[in-house]
């Protein structure tokens, strides 16, 4: 019992998001409100006051800064070592928040045209920050399942509340289900762990510290072990949408509400980078060479699917389901790099992957809310109709393309160069082939922005909200561009905390 | 002591940069001025820089460090020598002038000279930083903006034999670009991972002492690389159908500095990689020379009166490559002068095909005579950008391509020959077109033409002042240049005598 | 015909889960992938009883995860029927070879 | 290790004086094109004044040098003229200076060019007085001069190249000075691309020679030439480095000096006004040539080879174009064959030997050629610009000075004594057979055909231009005016007594300075030697020539039927058609040149673009457009996929721990 209480007060954070979230949920359903400010700016505050805690009150003398370098380390277990706390997470949880904010702001309009349950729409979106938040934290496997459905859960419901009926069933549908069969495939893959574990009999068999001191202890893994690895890797893997997981993401981007999908992108695929970090930092505990191909080659297949297949689309939303998925794959070379060096790239990279995405989808959302249209073709001439929009989405575009004066380029060459410092030359190689494939659907896209002539000259106007989310996000996209070293404490801290442990 | 001079090179750009950003689209004048002006002071500025530099031929003494990235231990690193100064020279006479000549765009000009701008910082920081990392930084920033400043400002370009879309160039020059610094990417990424320095900085690399067969087998990457950028054979159909496609003042800085870029990225990388250049000099020679006078050849089958120039640009920047591969001083330095040569020439070249196709809109050779009757100037200036490309003693060419030829024939008399051949193959095609385009009886749909303008006077004119100048007292070029390329030779020879 | 012993369980879980997966991969009705779903889950619960039963004595940890595991697929199979609910509202049928708008 | 000559005496400093005769033709050339385009008159004053200013350059330099012993002066740098100034540029170690040969070739070429530069410049005031453009007339006019002196002072090789080219640049802006004609602006780019092609073998020639050896001073080699003689003189050159430098520099002599094959741009160049071609085309800058190969004459010597190609091209030369001169019908055109004709024969001259002879020849022709172009000028003037000479005849009587001038000039080229031209004939036909070369009988016969020929054409042109009867009837014609006359009659003056000056009366001071080029080591006569036989044979075959002609045209013994039947017939037609030289380059130019640069850029399309790099692109597309039915959007399939692809990865990890599948 006291050890619960005072654990209780690492979890304020959590506590407060969750209470947050039901609040939320219970105005949107019990009240009628016809202004369409109250409900996010409610969520939103509560988000804020929240970010603000977790950034400026050391919660256990443990915070976002905590762990500058190796020697003096603090990280602090709660509940029996369920829970990490330590600079790692308590980054991820920050920014989750931010993300959180950010989509918020971005649906306020959409929501108000296309959704009719904002309570819950809001509310969920809150709910899943929270299991995203013990994703983030979680330190067993168990837990991070928990956290894991948590988020799943919430973006099923929100993914069913767009206005297509027929998209947003079948994207539902095919969400759900793919979600439960990929989540059944974990939970077979914890099993077969958590039975070899314990065969071995080592203490918490379902820690991911236990899994690091199994992998240091055998070199060669018994099948069934790499069987349940492997199940456990593909249920992340679906998570963050990596090849030849990746089938459901473009789908289901194009059927749910724009925000969603926006969210779909950035918030959630951190959160699966996050519990991949976690776990990957113990897996590759000793040297299991063949595991590393094995990530490399997802890798390639990430890449070079997400990439090649992109060039094709013809709507937006799966053009960047695409490149997002070709993302996640240079994230893998990261994993296959696995250094600290690499987990502070991969840190960096996805961070200023979740600052494009923002704006592109703040882009989307802005003109998809006055057009309904879904078509890349649709945007043709959008400089002339709204140059801010049509410029936000170029920098955001060139900066997932990876140009300099933009994050990617720097986050990009970091990526790569720890990949070399690791002799995986080759990878990087086919990393940057792939990468110049990318530019060229980002020019088509540009192309059709810039050059071509609008079919129908209405003007696109943007209100004041999308106009503070972009340009803030803008300000992320270049601001890190140009001199990335004003975050580097923070993301050294979190990976080095994740990394050396 | 840091001196600011040339962060405040880069940052007046990005003042002027700011100042266009914040003034509202309509009222074109202001931001014409403020252009103009800014563009005016980074001449001055630049001027300076090469000025003071050849007064004291110090090379350190612009030097500026500023750590950028603690992790990578990227810094940001700034410093000049003779060639880099001369480069930097160059920058600031084609920024002025093109400003000069693009003030004719009506369309989007706000976006135009933003665009227009942020190229210009690209190249002004590629000449200025010693430090690898942000060389790449600033050469991947300044092949960005191409795109758009072609596709949407270009003009496409109809025959009955072909027509290529301004698209079509824009994107060709983008992807080819693009893919060539993949190789750069590779290049830089293993050659840091193999110095162990844990730094980018040129000089700790060239301490480094890279090993030998690390040296052979990565140069080639920063070879073609960089290479692809200078117009390297068989890579080069980037560059004349982007010329072609691109608006007068973009061709003037693409064709005028950024394919400098490339062959300055190979001159660098000499710098650190000794012996993969001694391994592979022979490869680029050839290459050099297969540019010279293909390029030369294709020249004069072009019925585009842009497109004679682009090709011209290719085969000049032949010359160029020889002068690098020779590796002595005389080739090297040669190169370099041959840089900012055909630099300003190319950049006149691109003015003066402008003026004439803003008056006849039409660039068909076939269709232009005699236009020196109404258009005396423009075409006098254009006569001696020719003479200027085909090396009349007593312009700025000569004395580059005889360095070039001194140089080569001491390492391949043969190639040396063949480039002889070549300035005189130049010689052909550039006296046919002036006798095609220029001469003869004047067709009267062009017989009153207006000639040329004040915008477009003043920027030529200060064009073939240099020309002339550089043609009539090279040595004060030369003298600002041949110390460095002595001091890169000889650090480059010492590491064979070394080891 | 011996006793009962881990390795019998197990092969029972893996029959189990592979049926599952047979289930999902060859059923079009959404409530059956559903169930098939649920098998899959039921033979890990399977599974992490026998090993927590025969293995792990002292702490019985996988019955706690078990716990867990079905709270966990309750609710998930609440909301999928939700969801396959409100599809057959609009569609009269819960056919998902009839979903395939999105592809492509 | 070769070391650097420093035997040339310091020069008299006001030697230095010589250095001013080009600079201020720059000035004129400056100020005169700055002034081209405004509308002020009589700016032809500056060139004049320039122009006598340098005739007083010359005589100084002439006094001064001729008053000290007649040794080489050599001032290296141009600080012997201003102190103190950088070199123009450094070649690696290598100093560029502006660096003066004076000696007897400087002085001679100086005197020439001074002279005859301003009788021109003063026939032009008028010829050209009705031209809007005449300030850039006199301009360009001024920047040729200018060069064509840089060109004689050079004591380096790459100055001469400088020059050299700039000399082109001068013929090629003043051939294409109408450019509205568009057979001028042909003939001005066909005179610039043919002597380009030469130049490029006076590069490499120049390369080669330069940088074949390093001084002792660590320089990568030199292009000075009293040193590069000295190395030569020494041996510092292989054999083959020596025959293919002078080769390729007698290349670059041939374009300029319009050398068989290579003299196909000259006649064309008569578009160009008829002053310029009698500056340009027969006195100055056709010479560069002759004056490139007397002034590395020593390098000849001793590759022989060079020295026999030299001799017979120049054989070749005056043979063919002499023949050319006999059918053309065109005033100017004939005149410029006949120019040709004896560049060859100076070629040749210094072929075997005499190039002392060869410069007479060249300064002796110089004056003679001038006067007839400038004769031709008189009468194109008055004619209207009409040069076909079969529409003329019977001119004598409307202008009798011209007429005068016009055959002393003739005669003078001919070499009837006492005229300059059978000096310098007779001078190289002893050099031929005193020579130390073989086949000089050969060379000597065909020699005495060339006399016959030149003499033969040019009674033709005299007879057909101004005894015979006129076809054509005259309106307003009349003698032209002074301006025009005064320097056709100075210039008849030198032609008369030149050649007596030199070899008869001032012999051993001039003879010694035109002789003074070989650096001392003399292998033909000081001195003109009065020689019976050869005179007659010479004179003798001159007289023929003429006596021939005398009958042929005017009297027409022969029926011109003759002419136009069986073997004449064709060698008619061989003849008038060029040899069918100009065909076979216009054919090369179509057929070949145009041919390959057409396929260059082809392949650079279809291949290099297209193939090279068009097709990857096309293949990614493609790919993406076969890949993305991947996504079938069934959901059963995607769990398949994802089952599938776990299996697979299975299988890949087994293959990797086990190193075989299953």
């Amino acid at each position: 019992m006291e050890n619960i209480t005072n654990n209780l007060t690492y979890l304020i954070p959590e506590i407060i998001i969750i209470a947050l979230g039901f609040i939320i949920i219970g105005i949107g359903i019990f009240t009628r409100i016809r202004n369409k400010f109250i409900l996010p700016f409610a969520s939103i505050t509560g988000l804020i006051f929240t970010a603000i805690y977790i950034t400026f009150l050391d919660i256990g003398n443990i915070h976002i800064l905590s762990t500058t370098d190796h020697n003096q380390m603090k990280d602090l277990l709660i509940y029996g070592g369920l829970l990490k706390l330590d600079s790692f997470s308590l980054l991820f949880k920050f920014i989750f928040i931010i993300l959180g904010i950010f989509v918020i702001l971005m649906s306020i309009d959409y929501v108000d045209k296309h959704v009719n349950h904002e309570g819950e729409f809001y509310g969920l979106i809150i709910l899943s920050i929270a299991g995203m938040m013990i994703m983030s934290a979680a330190n067993e496997l168990l837990t991070a399942y928990i956290g894991l459905e948590l988020l799943s859960f919430s973006l099923y419901i929100l993914v069913s509340l767009g206005n297509d009926p027929e998209k947003t069933n079948e994207s539902s549908i095919k969400y759900i289900l793919l979600g439960g069969f990929t989540s059944a495939l974990v939970l077979y893959g914890i099993s077969q762990i958590y039975t070899e574990l314990v065969k071995n009999d080592i203490v918490n068999p379902t820690f991911f510290s236990s899994i690091g001191i199994y992998a240091t202890q055998y070199e060669a893994f018994p099948p069934l072990f790499v069987f349940g690895l492997f199940l456990l890797i593909t249920g992340l893997g679906f998570k963050i949408a990596a090849a030849p997981f990746h089938t459901w993401a473009p789908d289901i981007y194009e059927g749910a509400p724009l925000p969603i999908a926006g969210y779909l992108a950035t918030a959630s695929k951190l959160a699966g980078i996050a519990l991949i970090l976690r776990i990957f930092s113990e897996i590759f505990e000793g040297s299991h060479s063949s595991l590393v191909i094995i990530v490399a080659i997802l890798a390639i297949l990430t890449m070079s699917i997400g990439n090649i297949t992109a060039i094709a689309q013809t709507k937006y939303r799966r053009l960047i389901a695409y490149s997002g998925i070709s993302h996640m794959g240079y994230i893998l070379v990261g994993l296959a790099t696995n250094t600290v060096d690499s987990y502070t790239a991969i840190i960096l990279h996805s961070i200023g992957y979740a600052f494009s995405g923002l704006v592109i989808f703040g882009v989307l959302i802005c003109f998809y809310n006055q057009t309904n249209k879904e078509n890349i073709n649709d945007l043709s001439g959008l400089y002339k109709t709204n140059s801010f929009l049509a410029v936000s989405i170029t920098i955001a575009l060139l900066s997932t393309a990876g140009l300099p004066f933009f994050v990617g380029f720097i986050s990009k060459f970091y990526l790569f160069l720890a990949a070399v410092e690791q002799d995986l030359l080759w990878l990087v190689i086919i990393a940057l082939i792939n990468s110049l494939i990318s530019l060229y659907y980002y020019l088509m896209v540009i192309k059709e922005m810039y050059v071509n002539e609008p079919d129908d000259v209405l003007a696109i106007s943007t209100n004041n909200i999308e106009k503070l989310v972009l340009i803030t996000s803008l300000i992320g996209v270049i601001g890190l561009g140009i001199y990335p070293d004003i975050i580097m404490d923070a993301i050294n801290s979190a990976s080095i905390s994740v990394f050396i442990r | 002591m840091d001196s600011w001079i040339l962060p405040l090179i880069l940052i007046v750009p990005v003042i002027t940069l700011l100042a266009i950003l914040f003034i509202p689209k309509n009222n074109d004048e202001t931001i014409k001025n403020i252009t103009i002006f800014g563009s005016a002071i980074s001449g001055i500025l630049s001027l300076y820089v090469f000025m003071a530099f050849a007064q004291t031929r110090d090379p350190n003494q612009f030097d500026f460090s500023m750590v950028w990235l603690r992790n990578l231990s990227i810094r940001l690193d700034f410093g000049v020598d003779g060639i880099s100064a001369l480069m930097v020279l160059l920058v600031g006479i084609v920024y002025l002038t093109g400003t000069l000549i693009s003030c004719k765009i009506t369309e989007r000009i706000k976006e135009f000279f933003i665009l227009y701008i942020l190229l210009i910082i690209g190249v002004y920081g590629v000449f200025i930083s010693q430090d690898l990392f942000f060389f790449f930084f600033f050469y991947e920033l300044a092949v960005v903006p191409m795109y758009l400043l072609i596709a949407v400002w270009g003009h496409s370009s109809e025959f009955e034999t072909f027509n290529r879309t301004k698209e079509y160039g824009a994107l060709k020059l983008m992807l080819v670009l693009v893919a060539s610094s993949v190789l750069i990417w590779i290049g830089i990424l293993s050659t840091f991972v193999v110095a162990n320095q844990n730094s980018f900085l040129f000089k700790d690399l060239i301490d480094a002492n890279i090993g030998n067969d690390f040296q052979i087998f990565i140069f080639p990457f920063f070879l073609i690389g960089f290479g692809v950028l200078a117009g390297l054979w068989p890579f080069h159909t980037w560059s004349p159908d982007g010329h072609v496609a691109a608006p007068t003042s973009v061709s003037m800085v693409h064709a005028g500095i950024l394919m400098k870029l490339g062959a300055y990225g190979i001159l660098r990388s000499i710098e650190f990689l000794p012996a993969g250049a001694q391994e592979w000099m022979w490869l680029l020679l050839i290459l050099g020379t297969i540019n010279v006078v293909y390029g030369a050849l294709s020249a004069m089958a072009q019925k585009d009166l842009k497109y004679v120039i682009g090709y011209s640009s290719v085969s000049h920047m032949g010359y160029v490559l020889m002068g690098l591969a020779t590796l002595n001083v005389i080739g090297v330095a040669g190169s370099v002068l041959q840089m900012f040569s055909h630099g300003i020439m190319t950049a006149l070249f691109f003015a003066l095909v402008g003026v004439i196709y803003e008056r006849t809109h039409s660039r068909d050779i076939e269709t232009l005579d005699g236009l020196i009757k109404p258009m005396g100037i423009a075409g006098t200036l254009f006569v001696i950008a020719g003479l200027t490309s085909l090396g009349l003693p007593g312009l700025s060419g000569f004395v580059a391509e005889l360095f070039i030829f001194i140089g080569v024939f001491q390492t391949n008399p043969l190639m040396a020959i063949l480039g002889v051949i070549g300035a005189a193959i130049t010689a052909v095609y550039i006296l046919r077109l002036i006798a095609r385009i220029f001469f003869g009886t004047v067709s009267e749909k062009w017989a009153n033409l207006p000639d040329i303008s004040k915008f477009e006077l003043i920027p030529s004119v200060i064009l073939a002042f240099f020309i002339v100048f550089m043609g009539v007292l090279p040595i004060y070029f030369i003298d600002a240049v041949n110390e460095s390329v002595k001091e890169l030779i000889n650090a480059y020879l010492s590491n064979f005598v070394a080891g | 015909m011996g006793e009962l012993s881990l390795i019998h369980i197990q092969i029972a879980s893996i029959v189990l889960f592979s049926i599952g997966i047979y289930g999902v991969l060859s059923r079009r009705n959404a409530v059956l992938i559903l169930l098939a779903i649920e098998l899959m889950l039921n033979a890990v619960n399977l599974n992490l009883i026998g090993v927590s039963a025969f293995l792990d004595q002292s702490r019985f940890l996988g019955h706690i995860l078990i716990i867990f595991i079905i709270t966990i697929a309750a609710a998930e199979v609440a909301l999928a029927l939700a969801i396959v609910l409100k599809l057959y509202k609009e569609k009269r049928n819960t056919d998902v070879d009839k979903l395939d708008v999105l592809k492509w | 290790m070769y070391e650097l000559n420093e035997a040339a005496l310091q020069a008299p400093t006001n030697l230095g004086i010589v250095w001013w005769a080009p600079i201020l033709y720059i000035v004129s050339f400056v100020v005169l094109g700055l002034l081209s385009r405004t509308k002020i008159k009589y700016t032809y004053f500056v060139p004049i004044i320039v122009s006598f200013i340098s005739i007083g350059i010359f005589i100084t330099v002439f006094s001064t040098y001729v008053s000290h012993s007649w040794e080489r002066y050599s001032c290296d740098t141009i600080g012997v003229c201003w102190n103190g100034i950088d070199p123009w540029f450094v070649i690696g170690d290598i100093q560029m200076h502006f660096g003066a040969i004076i000696d007897g070739l400087t002085v001679t070429m100086l005197g020439l060019i001074t002279i005859v530069g301003s009788l021109v410049i003063i026939y032009s005031v008028s010829y050209m007085h009705d031209d809007p453009r005449k300030t850039w007339y006199f301009s360009c006019i001024s920047f040729f001069i200018a060069a064509m002196l840089f060109l004689v002072l050079a004591n380096n090789l790459l100055l001469i190249y400088v020059a050299w080219e700039l000399v082109g640049l001068g013929s090629y802006l003043l051939i294409g000075f109408w450019y509205g004609k568009q057979t001028a602006v042909d003939a001005a780019k066909k005179a610039f691309i043919t002597t380009r092609i030469g130049d490029v073998g006076l590069m490499v020639g120049i390369l080669i020679l330069g940088t074949s050896f390093t001084t002792s001073s660590g320089a990568i080699g030199t292009f000075h030439i009293p040193d590069i003689i000295l190395a030569a003189q020494q041996g510092m050159y292989s054999t083959s480095e020596l025959n293919w430098g002078c080769l390729l520099i007698f290349l670059g002599a041939m374009g300029k000096s319009a050398q068989f094959p290579l003299h196909i741009w000259l006649p064309d160049a008569m578009e160009g006004p008829t002053p310029v071609s009698a500056l340009i085309h027969a006195a100055t800058m056709v010479t560069a040539g002759i004056y490139l190969t007397a002034r590395l004459f020593p390098l000849y010597e001793i590759s022989t080879i060079a020295l026999t190609v030299v001799t017979v091209i120049g054989l070749i030369t005056a043979i063919i174009a002499a023949s050319m001169a006999l059918v053309m019908n065109d005033l100017k055109k004939i005149l410029a064959y006949s120019t040709v004709s004896h560049l060859g024969l100076m070629i040749f001259g210094i072929g075997t030997g005499g190039y002392a002879a060869a410069m007479l020849h060249l300064v002796a022709h110089g004056f003679s050629k001038a006067l007839l172009f400038l004769s031709a000028g008189n009468i194109m003037h008055s004619l209207h610009e009409e040069t076909d000479i079969r529409k003329m005849g019977n001119l004598r009587h409307y202008m009798p000075i011209t007429t005068i001038c016009f055959l002393i000039g003739a005669l003078s080229l001919s070499g009837i004594p006492p005229l300059s031209g059978y000096f310098s004939k007779d001078m190289l036909l002893h050099g031929v057979t005193h020579g130390k070369i073989d086949f000089t009988n050969i060379y000597f016969l065909l020699s005495l055909g060339f006399i016959f020929l030149s003499s033969l054409y040019m009674t033709r042109v005299f007879i057909l231009v101004f005894w015979s009867k006129s076809t054509t009837e005259y309106k307003d014609i009349h003698e032209a005016p002074k301006t025009m006359n005064i320097p056709i009659i100075i210039l008849t003056f030198f032609s008369i007594v030149f050649g007596i000056i030199t070899c008869l009366i001032y012999q051993d001071t001039l003879l010694d300075i035109m002789h003074l080029v070989t650096w001392g080591f003399l292998d033909t006569p000081l001195h003109f030697e009065f020689d019976l036989i050869l005179t007659i044979l010479s004179v003798g075959f001159a007289l023929s020539g003429i006596i021939a002609g005398y009958f042929l045209y005017q009297e027409n013994y022969v029926n011109k039927s003759v002419f136009n039947s069986g073997l004449f017939k064709s060698l008619n037609s061989l003849i008038s058609q060029k040899y069918y030289l100009d065909d076979a380059y216009n054919w090369i130019v179509s057929n070949v040149v145009n041919k390959v640069t057409a396929i260059v850029s082809y392949i650079d399309r279809a291949f290099v673009n297209d193939i090279g790099i068009n097709s990857p692109g096309e293949a990614i597309r493609a790919t993406s457009n076969k890949l993305r039915y991947i996504q079938t959007g069934k959901v059963y399939n995607y769990a398949l996929f994802i089952v599938l692809s776990i299996s697979v990865i299975v299988l890949i990890w087994i293959f990797l721990e086990t190193g075989k599948i299953l």
